[in-house]
Order: structure tokens, then C-alpha cells, then sequence
């Protein structure tokens, strides 16, 4: 059963539990692979885990003080820090140039021959552009067609897209569907990458704790690199996805939890420009106070 | 009061209801109606023939709502079969109309002359022909003048003339009646029995009427039937109304056979009060 | 609707004609009315501010804040356009649903084998969320209008149903009784007595189906929508623009009241079913 | 068939309806009614003493429904006023006590049993006491044998006994009674009317009656109405009725007093029915 | 359920008694109705496979699939687990919605000025989507039950309070005159008549209800909810799990189906109030 998740607070731990808000996915294998293995309790921490349907709801609990931290991709969370100015990303725990990737139907073998691209709002719209960007496509040549995931692999089945730009299990999925796998978002520079979050006020008393759960996650992202099998029985127990696909996902992802670098940031401001040009932002916010960079290695000795 | 033949004004007696309509006999076989365990009525044989016009009286509550109710097919006897013309009755059909003593047989979102045209409508008359029909009937009982009402805008006698004028203007060969005239004041109550007996002598249907009116009995009926105090009600007696129409109500046959009915009935009532704890004084 | 209190003395069912006139006690009170309706208003600003103000903006926008969202959305045109998509799929879905609905109801709530054979489909899909069935849809219907309002249909056609079923069951007997005497078919008398008896459940069960329409709205529109206001709170939602969320929730409140106010008034002549609303 | 007084037999003597119950008189000064446009009532003036016995006459759909309904409160005149012992009537209350026209009223959920303690029950009378009420009444009106049953298993008379007793066990001081004995066969008819009687002269309540047969009124009332078709109907008459009761109404009084009864409401009913386009030959 | 047509014969609503006793007819009828059930399930599986096969696993589950996936759920726990928490917050979440619809809605239904005040935000409410509140309930009232359980509450408060009020109205006018004669006051009217004649209005608002409430589960439980078939729902979806996807929503029909059958035994005995079900 993987009803474990919300009551695996360590007993002798002192104090309020810290909540900890993640999405129902393999993407937060080190957190369900920590929790399971009571390596939190381990470090003397009290962690509550909280899932949500969407990292996105995992880091706007954090505005509604439902958690303390949180886990959830770069691109969607810098949207979230207009209303939410008391997020504080601490540090990054995973990236990866594998994880999405664009599947098109058969006969389509290269970025040109696309008329129709299917994506979802967001992460995944991005990373398209940023994909025909780099094969040097017009964007106005290329029609954008929003949908839900699970749809998409259909969609393009069926023809009414020519290929999708998803993250897994999406391409899989495709795949098994009878689609072709044309490249991923690495080949042309780009990588998915997920923050942890906290909440400013709760930092401030605090530190010492979210320090221990960055030393946490470093170990059980190490474990997760070396281990996929451990962690996808994590997370199969966890979060109720089959040990299968945890892996299969496990194994796209590099599992490293570090500090901001400087690549980063200019990704970040280029990810605000597009949201700039989408409309979905008005003009581009200041993200410096929000993003703590050197936080992790001045809090998190390396091993 | 002395009446004779009554005659309705003006053009009604041009477009007279359908005079080729005949009525038709009625056969009621050992007729047995249960509710449940309840038996209100038990073994009822009685033959009707052909356009006779029968008046059914019996305490209140013994049943003969229940009694019509299976003529009309809405009720299925527990035993025993209804005939009509020879065919076994298996559910309501347009031979047998029905007078409900209860006036939300009308349908409500009609208006009285909606109401009236229903059945002619319904059997795909044309509308010239319905409307002309409806007038008919609407004069018959005196609601021209409200033709375009809703039942719920009508006083309580109003509504039941215009269920009667509904059936009527269906043309059955059998118009089963409980009850008509009993909201009516006596000269109203007087002026449609008369247009019922016209009616019923020139369509020629047969009627079986319900009444506790026992002077209303023996003017209209061919035939009265008085029925026992339920429960396990049947038909007592049957007497046979010889006085030749028009009747008067105080002629010295029709005082006779109002005293023997009376009596009848009377001791029906009782047997039926007795069970209940009621004694009735003096008679 | 003066039909309320059961003492004050016009309270028996006068005829249409009487209730239709314009009389002195009507005008007071559809004054008073209108005082209500705007005092109800304010009320929900001046809860919705406190609460605003107490949440802070990151949770709950206020209502300058989304008044102020709102007229940017309107300046570019986005919130007419989206308010004029998802009315067109809502009342497609609805009219849908009530037109096949009430007539399936009719029939299942007087024809025993009709229900026997379809209540056990209706019972167990009536109880199945419209997201389970978005894929499909998608699959079945394209990316277009049609599975939107497909999904939205199936929402409220269960609704109108139900009421219709529960309308048709409770015609009165005798209605019945008489009718058929009268010489009315069956399918006559579907027609002529049971249906006019059910329509005061068919209106019922059209204004919930309504509700239902809304509520699926966001779930019809998570799909392939670029307008509308469910893909407004979907996308804003998600992107933690909590005044278009707002926005949209406001707006989508607005239009149901009007959107049933308009209904209200659409089935005023059938008051002689027995229509009250 | 002459008739003495009446008397329920057993144990209802001794529970007799609250003797200390006063009946409650009341003024109607130029009560107009109606609906919409329509002028059903016309400045009605009447002045009933406390404890007296009325009966309301008059033709179908003249009014008298419409009128008893603004007495007992539900309908608001348009204009005029009515008092009960002084007080306007401005809405129902447990003074007025009404047997409606149309068993409609019966509460269709409840036993008659429960139907008759309805009102004792919402005036918290204890519960022994509630049933003692409701088995004198239940007996009083022959259902007894029925009380555990719902109105729709009853015949359409006995509903309307039913209705009676439920009035009668809630002890108004003024009880207006709409055609209550209407579907009743005259034996069953003559043992309510005179457990009315008996009731009306232990309780001394108020009674306004109404029906349509004119020796029922000639036998209860103490004055007897007669109102004029409708529309914009009024009192048309009053009569006195001085016979000695317990009445007979074959004696030669009540005879006179019926024929002129008759006469004054069938002109009112002929001028009712041409206006519908309907004679009544030989009258 | 026997009283459908129009002229069989024992149409005449008969007494309780006499309907409850299990005749030789009802016996035959109660066979084909169970003959015709299954039936129906045979066929509805029939076609399932078909659409199944058509689409390919990756879109539709089959029947088999299905089956394995929910023997695999039930092994480990997880179904029942699911089935179980679920269950418990469409049950709490309904009953309060008709615990508190119900008095609500006679009251609205029979006092002007009640409905006169609460109206316009019913017809504002009963619009918005509840995904629209799934934020302000966690704030609320925690990541914890009460939340999900205020969002089922939510959408199925609205249905009984309409379906309620359109009993309340429509009270017989008769039956009003004579219980305030008898000295009935107002809030005995209200309790003795209204709510007697209303009641199967009420229970197919209840019914209603229920379904609203199936449907909000997804909604409710993709908040902090590591448990419930509509968490099951959204995570497999997600996942493109298509047969768990559709374990969950068999289970969820089926369970809906098993509500309504039990509603419908319970309010057996509201039978002389009119309740036909
Ligand atoms: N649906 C029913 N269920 C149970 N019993 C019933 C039902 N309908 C009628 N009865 C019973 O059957 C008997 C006869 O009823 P019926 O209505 O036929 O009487 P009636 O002769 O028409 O009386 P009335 O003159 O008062 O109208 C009564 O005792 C009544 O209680
Ligand atoms: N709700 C209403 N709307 C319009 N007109 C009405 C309404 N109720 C009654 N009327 C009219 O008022 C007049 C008097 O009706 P009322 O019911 O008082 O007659 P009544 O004397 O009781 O007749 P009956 O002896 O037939 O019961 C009738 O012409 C009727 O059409
Ligand atoms: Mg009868
Ligand atoms: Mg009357």
C-alpha cells in the first residue's frame, strides 16, 4: 500500500514535522525513496510528505502554508513566483536532457516535415519552441496545438498532429502506440530541471533543517542513480506507479542534487522572455531575490 | 315540478351527437375485485344489454367506484371476466367512457375546451369538426362562457359538468358515470339529466351511472341495481323502472318504487353502520 | 413566485391572467427584490474583500485585483472570446442533454421494459467522472467543438433524466386513467398527459443540468481548448494567476445566474404545467 | 320517514366534544371578491350570531365556495371586511375550521387515524387525549373499521367523512362545512346530519353550511342563505327557519318552506342557464 | 416499479400492503428484470472488448486488462484501500449536502424572504467548478478530509437545495388551507406538509446528489489525497496506466450503482409520501 507517504513522520524527532509538498511521478524518486528508507528520521528530521496531482499545487501550497517545501520543474515555477514572492528555490536535485522528447508520427522523420505540433501549456510548449528554434523553423510556420497528455500519443496516432513534445511516459507511450521517437530536448541544449522550494518565513527558522534535507535528498539521489531498482520500488510503493515505468523514467534522469550555476540563470531569463512574448506574463520579473544561489554549498557540505 | 323533454338551444341540434352510434352490451361474470387481502367486490354477475342506461346505488362505500372501475378496464378482477359485446375487456379503451367522481380527472394544463376536444383530437377529428363538437357539449352544460378557463379557475359543479361534456363528446358506447350531478344544485342537477337522457336516447350508448340520488334513479334509469354493504359487496337487487319516460319523480309509481328502494338501501346502510357503531334513530 | 408563504391571502393558484397584472403589492415587492439583489451583492464584495485581504493576493485575488484582471482580459479581446466559446459549447451540451434526456425519461419513467433495459447503464455511467472520459472523447470526437460539448452533454443528461423519470413515474393515475378512456394510444398519452405532468421535473432537471454544464466546463476545456473560460482558470490556474482564476470564476458565476435567469423567464409560459420559478 | 334526534352509541357520550367551546359570531360587511378581473362575489352583508346554524344556497358556480374560503381566511377580499367576534380576518386560524369541497385536503401521508389528529396534535394535546379524540370521531363518522388506512384507500364518501371528523375533533368555533355531505346515499347522509346536529348543539359552535339540497338545509339550519348566480354573485334572500327541531322534512312547514326555497333558487339557476344558452322546459 | 404503464390492469395505486405482498406476477417480473440485467452486463462487456480492441491497449483497457489490473490492486491493498476512503468522503460529503440542502430548500420554497436573500448566491455558486475552490478548501480546511470532503459537500448541496425547492413550491394549495385551519403554524406547515410533499423531491435531489458527488471525487482527491479511486484515476492517468485508469472507473460506476440501489431500498418506506423509485 502506499498510504505511507503522509504519516511517516520519525517518532523522537523534536519539533514540527516539516511538509514537504511533491507530485505524484517518478520525478520525485529521491523523496519517496528517502521516506520509505527513513533516511529523513536517519538525520533526526520530521518529514511529513504530501502529494498532490501536480508539483504546480505542491508549490502553491507553500503560499497557503499547507507545506514547507517543495519539489517541482524550473519552467513551471517561475510563473508561480509573481503571486508567490515568499518562494525561495534552495537548489536543484535532478536534470535531464532525456526526460522529454519529441515523438511524431510514422513518415516524419525531421523537424521540417511538422505542420502540427502538439504540447501542453508550459514546460512542454517551451521546449518546442525552443526545438524548431534550433532547427531553424519559422514559428509561425508551424501550428501549435494544445492538449491535455494522455491525449496527445491519440492525437498523433490519428493524425490530427504530426508529433508531440512531451516528458515520460508520454514518449513511451507513443511508442507502444506505434510512433517514432525523434530526439529529446538534450540534442538541442535544453534540459528539464526541478527545484526544491521553500517558503521564505519558514526558512528563517529553519535553515539547519532544510540543510538536513538537502543532505537527505544528495544521498538518496546518489542511491537513485546507482540504484534505479531500489528507487522504483520506492516509488511503486509510494505513489502507486508501476516499479516498470519508474524505472524506465529513473533511468532518463540525472540524479544530482546541486547549486545554481550561471547556465541556469540565463536559462531562467530566457524562459521569461518566452512567458514575456506568451502574454502569460506582463514583464519580466526580477527572480535574483527568489533564487538562492551558493544557499546549497554554503549550507550542504560536499561529501 | 312536473318536467318534460328538455331541448337545447340554437344550432346543437343540427350537428346532433353522432346518431349511428350504438351502444353495446355489457356482460359481468362472477367479478371478484380485491386490494390486496381487501375484497371490496365479490362475484357480481350482471348482464347489460345493448343502450340500456342502468343506476347503480349502494351505501357509501361499498363499492362502486370499484364495481365501474373494472368496466372501464382500469381495474383487473381477481376472478371473473367483463364482457364487452362478447370481448373480454383487458384495459381502457376509447368503447367505454368514463365520469370520475373525482374532478382531477381533468387535465389541468387544457383549457375546458382543450379538454373537451381531447378525445376527438386524440382520434384524429379534424379541427373544424372538434370545435364545432366542443361547442355542442360546452352549451350542453353551460360552460360556453368559460370554454377558455383552466379547471382550476371553475367551482367544484363546474368541473364535473365539463367531465361529463368530455365524455360525451368522445361518443363511447358505453358511458360509465359515478357520481355526475352530485355537486349540483337540484334545477341545474335537473337540466342535465335531461340532456343526458336526450343523449342517450339519440346515440343510443349505454349508460351505467352512479348515483345516490334515488329519484335521479328512477327518472333516468332502465334498471336500478342496488349494491350490499361492503366489504365483499355484490349486487343485492335489481328493479326493473317500467314507468314510461318522460318520468315525473312524484308520479304514485315512482313514490312506490322510491319507498321500496329506500327501504333497500336503508337496510344496507345500517348493516353497513352497525359494524361501524353508528345506529340510525327512528327508522 | 408570490406563490411562497402559504397564509397571506392571495396565496390560492389565481389564474394567469390575474397573477400576470402589474398590481401596486407586485411593484413594492419586485422594488424590494431589487434592493435584496444588490444589498446580496455588496455583501459578497465586502466577504470576498475581508477574505481577500486576509489571504493575501497570492491565494486569493481581490476584487480590485480581479476587476483590474478582468479589464486587461477584456482589452484584448481574451474574455469575450472566452466567454463567447464556452456559452456556445455550455448551451449546446445542455440543449442536448434536455432534448434527448426528456424524452429517455419519459419513456423510461412509463415503460417498464424501456427502464429495465436502460437503468442499469444510466445508474453506473451517471457515476463516472466526465475526465475519465476526455480521451476518449478526443479520440472519438477530434480535438474540436464536438468532444467538448459531447463531454458537456454527458454531464447533463443524466440529470434531466433522473428529474424526467421521477416526473413521469408520479403522473396521476387518473389523468392516466381518464386519457386512455378517452381513447389516447400509449404514445398519445406519453405525449399528452405525461409529459405536460412532467414538465415542472423536466424544468427542474433542465436548471440542474445547467449547473452541471458549468461545472464540467473546465474539464471539457482542459482538452486542446485555446479559449474559453474552463482553459482561462485551467492555464491561469497553473500558472499561478490567481486574478484570472478569479476572473474566470466570477465571470462563470455570473453567466450560469444569467444564463438561468434567462431560463426562468424562457419557461414562464408553460406556468399552466405547473411551472414555478 | 321521520327521524328523531340521533345518538352515537357507547362511549362517545360520555367524551363529548368540549362543551365549553363557544361558538364565535361573525360580520361579512360588503365582501367583494376576485379573481383578477373577474368579480366572483359582490358586496356581500351577512351578520351570523355565535352558535347559529347556516345553510348556503345557491346555483353551480355562483360563489359560495369563493365565499366560505374568505370566511375561513384563505382568500382576501378585494374589498369589505370580515370580523370574527370583532376581530378582522386577516389569514386561516384554528377558530375557523373548514371541510373543503374536494378530499384533496386529507393529507395523503398520514392514516386517517392521524389525519383526524392532526390538528389536536399541532395544538399539543397529549397523546392519550389525541386518541381518545380521534376514536370518538373515527366512530362518529363509521370509519372506525378504517382508521389505519391512507385516504387513497378510501371510497370517495368516506374520504370526505374523514374530512369531517378531522374538523370536528379540532373543535372551531366556527366550522364551515362546502358540500360536505354530497357523496354520501341519503341513510348515511341522514346519520351525519344528525351527528352534526348533536355536535353543533353540545359545542355550540358556529355553522356555515353549504349544499345543494334544500331539505338537508331545511333540516340543520337555523337560517338558510340563498345566493344569486354569478358573476358578481350576492345574497339574494335569507329565511328564517322557525320549525321546532328535531325537524321533519315531510312535516307541512318544511314542505312550504322547501317550494319556496326552490323557487327562489331556480329563478336564480334559470337565469343562470340562459345566459349559458340552456332552458328547463315546463318550469 | 410495477406501476409504469399505463394500462395493465393493476395500475390503480394499490395499498402498501397489497404491493409488498411477492405475487406470482412480480416473482416472473423480478426473474426477467434480474434475466434482463445481466444481460445487460454481458452486452455492455460485449461492446467494451470491441472498442477495446479497436483502440489498442494504449487507449482503451479490455475487459481482461481490467480485470488484471484490478486483481493486481486488490492483492496489494490499494483497491480496497482506495474503494474505502473514497467511499467514506462521497458518503460524509453527500449526506451533509442533503442534511443541509434539504431544510434549506423549504425554506427557500415557502419563504419569500429567505429565498429572496439566499437565491443569487445559490445561482452564483452552484456555477463555478469546484476545481475553482480546490485551493481555498485546502486552506480552509487543511490537506486533511475535511477538505475534499467540503468539496463534495460543495457540489451536491446545490442539486437538493433546486430539486427540494421545486418540491416546496409546488405543495398542494388544499392541503396548505387545511393545515393552517387545523392551527398549524407556520413552521409546523413547513414541517408537517411541505416537507411531507416535498420528500420525493428530496430524494431525487438526493439521487442527484449522489452522482454530483462521484463526480467531484477526481477534483477532491487530486489535492493531498494519497488514497481514494480519484486519486487512483488522476495518477494513472498521468501515468498512462489506461487499465488502472479504467479499474477506477468501473469501480467507481459499479459503487455508484450499489449507492443508488441502496438509497433506493432505504427510502422504500417513504412510499405513502409519493416516492417512487
Ligand atoms: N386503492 C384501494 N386500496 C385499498 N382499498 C380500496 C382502494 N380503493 C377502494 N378501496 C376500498 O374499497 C371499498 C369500495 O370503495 P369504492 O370507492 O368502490 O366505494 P363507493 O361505493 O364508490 O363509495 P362512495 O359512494 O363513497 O364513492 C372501500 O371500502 C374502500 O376502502
Ligand atoms: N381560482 C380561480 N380563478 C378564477 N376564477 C375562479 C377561481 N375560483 C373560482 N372561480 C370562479 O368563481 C366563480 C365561483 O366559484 P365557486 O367555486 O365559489 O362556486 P360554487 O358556488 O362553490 O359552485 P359549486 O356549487 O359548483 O361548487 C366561478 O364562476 C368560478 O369560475
Ligand atoms: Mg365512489
Ligand atoms: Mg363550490
Amino acid at each position: 500500500g502506499g498510504s505511507g507517504a503522509g504519516k511517516s513522520g520519525a517518532t523522537g524527532a523534536s519539533g514540527d514535522p516539516i511538509r514537504i509538498g511533491i507530485g505524484i511521478d517518478a520525478a520525485y524518486a529521491p523523496f519517496f525513496l528517502a521516506d520509505k528508507e527513513g533516511m529523513f528520521k536517519d538525520a533526526g528530521l520530521k518529514v511529513n510528505l504530501v502529494q498532490f496531482g501536480r508539483g504546480g499545487d505542491a508549490v502553491q501550497a507553500i503560499a497557503g502554508s499547507q507545506v514547507d517545501m517543495a519539489g517541482n520543474s524550473d519552467t513551471t515555477t517561475l510563473t508561480l513566483l509573481k503571486q508567490n514572492p515568499k518562494l525561495r528555490a534552495l537548489f536543484i536535485y535532478e536534470q535531464s536532457g532525456k526526460y522529454l522528447k519529441v515523438v511524431a508520427k510514422p513518415g516524419i522523420t525531421k523537424a521540417s516535415q511538422i505542420k502540427k505540433m502538439g504540447v501542453v501549456q508550459g514546460l512542454s510548449d517551451y521546449m518546442a519552441q525552443k526545438y524548431f528554434e534550433a532547427n531553424k523553423i519559422p514559428l509561425d510556420s508551424v501550428k501549435f496545438v494544445e492538449a491535455d497528455p494522455s491525449s496527445l500519443p491519440a492525437l498523433t496516432k490519428k493524425g490530427t498532429v504530426d508529433a508531440y513534445l512531451l516528458w515520460e511516459p508520454w514518449p513511451s507511450n507513443g511508442v507502444k502506440l506505434g510512433l517514432k521517437e525523434l530526439t529529446d530536448t538534450g540534442s538541442y541544449g535544453y534540459s528539464y530541471v526541478h527545484w526544491a522550494v521553500a517558503d521564505s518565513t519558514w526558512l528563517k527558522g529553519h535553515e539547519k533543517e532544510a540543510a538536513k534535507v538537502a543532505e537527505v535528498l544528495t544521498k538518496a539521489a546518489k542511491i537513485t542513480a546507482k540504484d534505479p531498482d531500489r528507487a522504483a520500488a520506492a516509488v511503486e510503493s509510494e505513489a502507486k506507479i508501476k516499479k516498470a515505468d519508474a524505472k524506465q523514467a529513473i533511468e532518463l534522469v540525472d540524479w544530482d542534487v546541486r547549486d545554481f550555476t550561471a547556465k541556469d540563470t540565463k536559462s531562467y531569463d530566457e524562459q521569461m522572455k518566452y512567458f514575456v512574448d506568451k502574454g502569460t506574463l506582463k514583464k519580466a520579473l526580477d527572480i535574483k531575490p527568489n533564487i538562492l544561489t551558493g544557499w546549497y554549498d554554503e549550507h550542504v557540505a560536499k561529501p | 315540478m312536473p318536467l318534460t323533454t328538455a331541448k337545447s338551444t340554437g344550432t346543437t341540434t343540427s350537428t346532433a351527437p353522432a346518431a349511428g352510434v350504438r351502444g353495446a352490451a355489457l356482460d359481468l361474470d362472477a367479478v371478484t375485485i380485491k386490494f390486496g387481502d381487501f375484497t371490496a367486490v365479490d362475484s357480481v354477475d350482471v348482464s347489460v344489454r345493448a343502450g340500456e342506461f342502468i343506476c347503480l346505488l349502494g351505501p357509501s362505500g361499498c363499492g362502486k367506484s370499484t364495481l365501474i372501475s373494472a368496466i372501464a378496464g382500469f381495474e383487473k378482477p381477481a376472478n371473473g371476466r367483463i364482457h364487452l359485446e362478447g370481448q373480454e375487456i383487458r384495459g381502457a379503451s376509447l368503447d367505454v367512457g368514463m365520469v370520475f367522481q373525482s374532478s382531477e380527472a381533468l387535465f389541468d394544463w387544457l383549457t375546458i375546451r382543450q379538454n373537451i376536444e381531447y378525445g376527438p383530437k386524440m382520434r384524429g377529428v379534424a379541427k373544424k369538426e372538434r370545435q364545432a363538437l366542443a361547442d355542442e357539449f360546452l352549451s350542453l352544460v353551460g360552460l360556453a362562457h368559460c370554454a377558455d378557463q383552466l379547471p382550476r379557475q371553475l367551482s367544484g359543479g363546474m368541473r364535473q359538468r365539463a367531465q361529463i361534456a368530455r365524455v360525451l363528446a368522445n361518443e363511447p358506447r358505453v358511458v360509465l358515470m359515478d357520481e355526475p350531478f352530485g355537486a349540483l344544485d337540484a334545477q341545474t342537477r335537473q337540466v342535465m339529466q335531461q340532456e343526458l337522457d336526450r343523449i342517450w336516447r339519440t346515440s343510443g350508448c349505454t349508460v351505467i351511472f352512479v348515483t345516490h340520488d334515488i329519484d335521479e334513479a328512477i327518472v333516468l334509469a332502465d334498471r336500478i341495481l342496488v349494491m350490499t354493504a361492503g366489504p365483499e359487496a355484490t349486487i343485492k337487487s335489481s328493479y326493473d323502472v317500467d314507468i314510461p319516460r318522460p318520468r315525473d319523480e312524484a308520479g304514485d309509481e315512482a313514490i312506490a318504487l322510491h319507498r321500496k328502494l329506500r327501504e333497500d338501501i336503508g337496510a344496507e346502510v345500517r348493516k353497513a353502520l352497525q359494524g361501524q357503531g353508528l345506529t340510525q334513530e327512528g327508522s | 413566485m408570490t406563490l411562497a408563504e402559504t397564509k397571506p391571502a392571495p396565496a390560492r393558484p389565481a389564474s394567469d391572467k390575474s397573477r400576470r397584472r402589474g398590481q401596486k403589492p407586485n411593484m413594492t415587492g419586485s422594488l424590494r427584490r431589487g434592493g435584496l439583489f444588490i444589498v446580496s451583492i455588496v455583501l459578497g464584495l465586502v466577504v470576498w474583500q475581508l477574505v481577500a485581504s486576509h489571504f493575501g493576493p497570492a491565494l486569493v485575488a481581490s476584487p480590485s485585483e480581479t476587476w483590474q484582471g478582468a479589464a486587461d482580459l477584456w482589452a484584448d479581446g481574451t474574455l469575450w472570446q472566452s466567454i463567447w466559446a464556452s456559452s456556445r459549447r455550455i448551451f449546446i451540451g445542455w440543449a442536448l442533454g434536455v432534448v434527448v434526456g426528456a424524452p429517455l425519461g419519459l419513456l423510461m419513467g412509463r415503460i417498464t421494459i424501456v427502464r429495465e433495459i436502460l437503468d442499469p447503464y444510466i445508474e453506473f455511467f451517471r457515476f463516472i467522472p466526465p475526465i475519465a472520459f476526455v480521451t476518449l472523447a478526443i479520440i472519438w470526437f477530434g480535438i474540436g467543438e464536438s468532444s467538448k460539448i459531447v463531454l458537456i452533454f454527458y454531464t447533463s443528461v443524466f440529470v434531466v433524466i433522473i428529474n424526467t423519470i421521477s416526473g413521469a413515474v408520479s403522473t396521476d393515475e387518473t389523468k392516466l386513467r381518464a386519457a386512455a378512456s378517452l381513447g389516447a394510444s400509449k404514445s398519445q398519452i406519453l405525449r399528452t398527459i405525461v409529459l405536460p405532468s412532467a414538465i415542472p421535473h423536466i424544468v427542474t432537471g433542465a436548471r440542474l443540468a445547467m449547473g452541471n454544464s458549468f461545472l464540467t466546463i473546465v474539464s471539457a476545456e482542459i482538452v486542446a481548448a485555446q479559449e474559453g473560460l474552463g482553459a482561462l482558470i485551467w492555464t491561469s490556474r497553473n500558472y499561478g494567476h490567481i486574478d484570472w482564476v478569479f476572473v474566470g470564476i466570477i465571470v462563470l458565476g455570473a453567466l450560469g445566474f444569467l444564463f438561468d435567469r434567462v431560463l426562468r423567464v424562457c419557461v414562464r409560459p408553460l406556468r399552466r404545467y405547473g411551472v414555478k420559478v
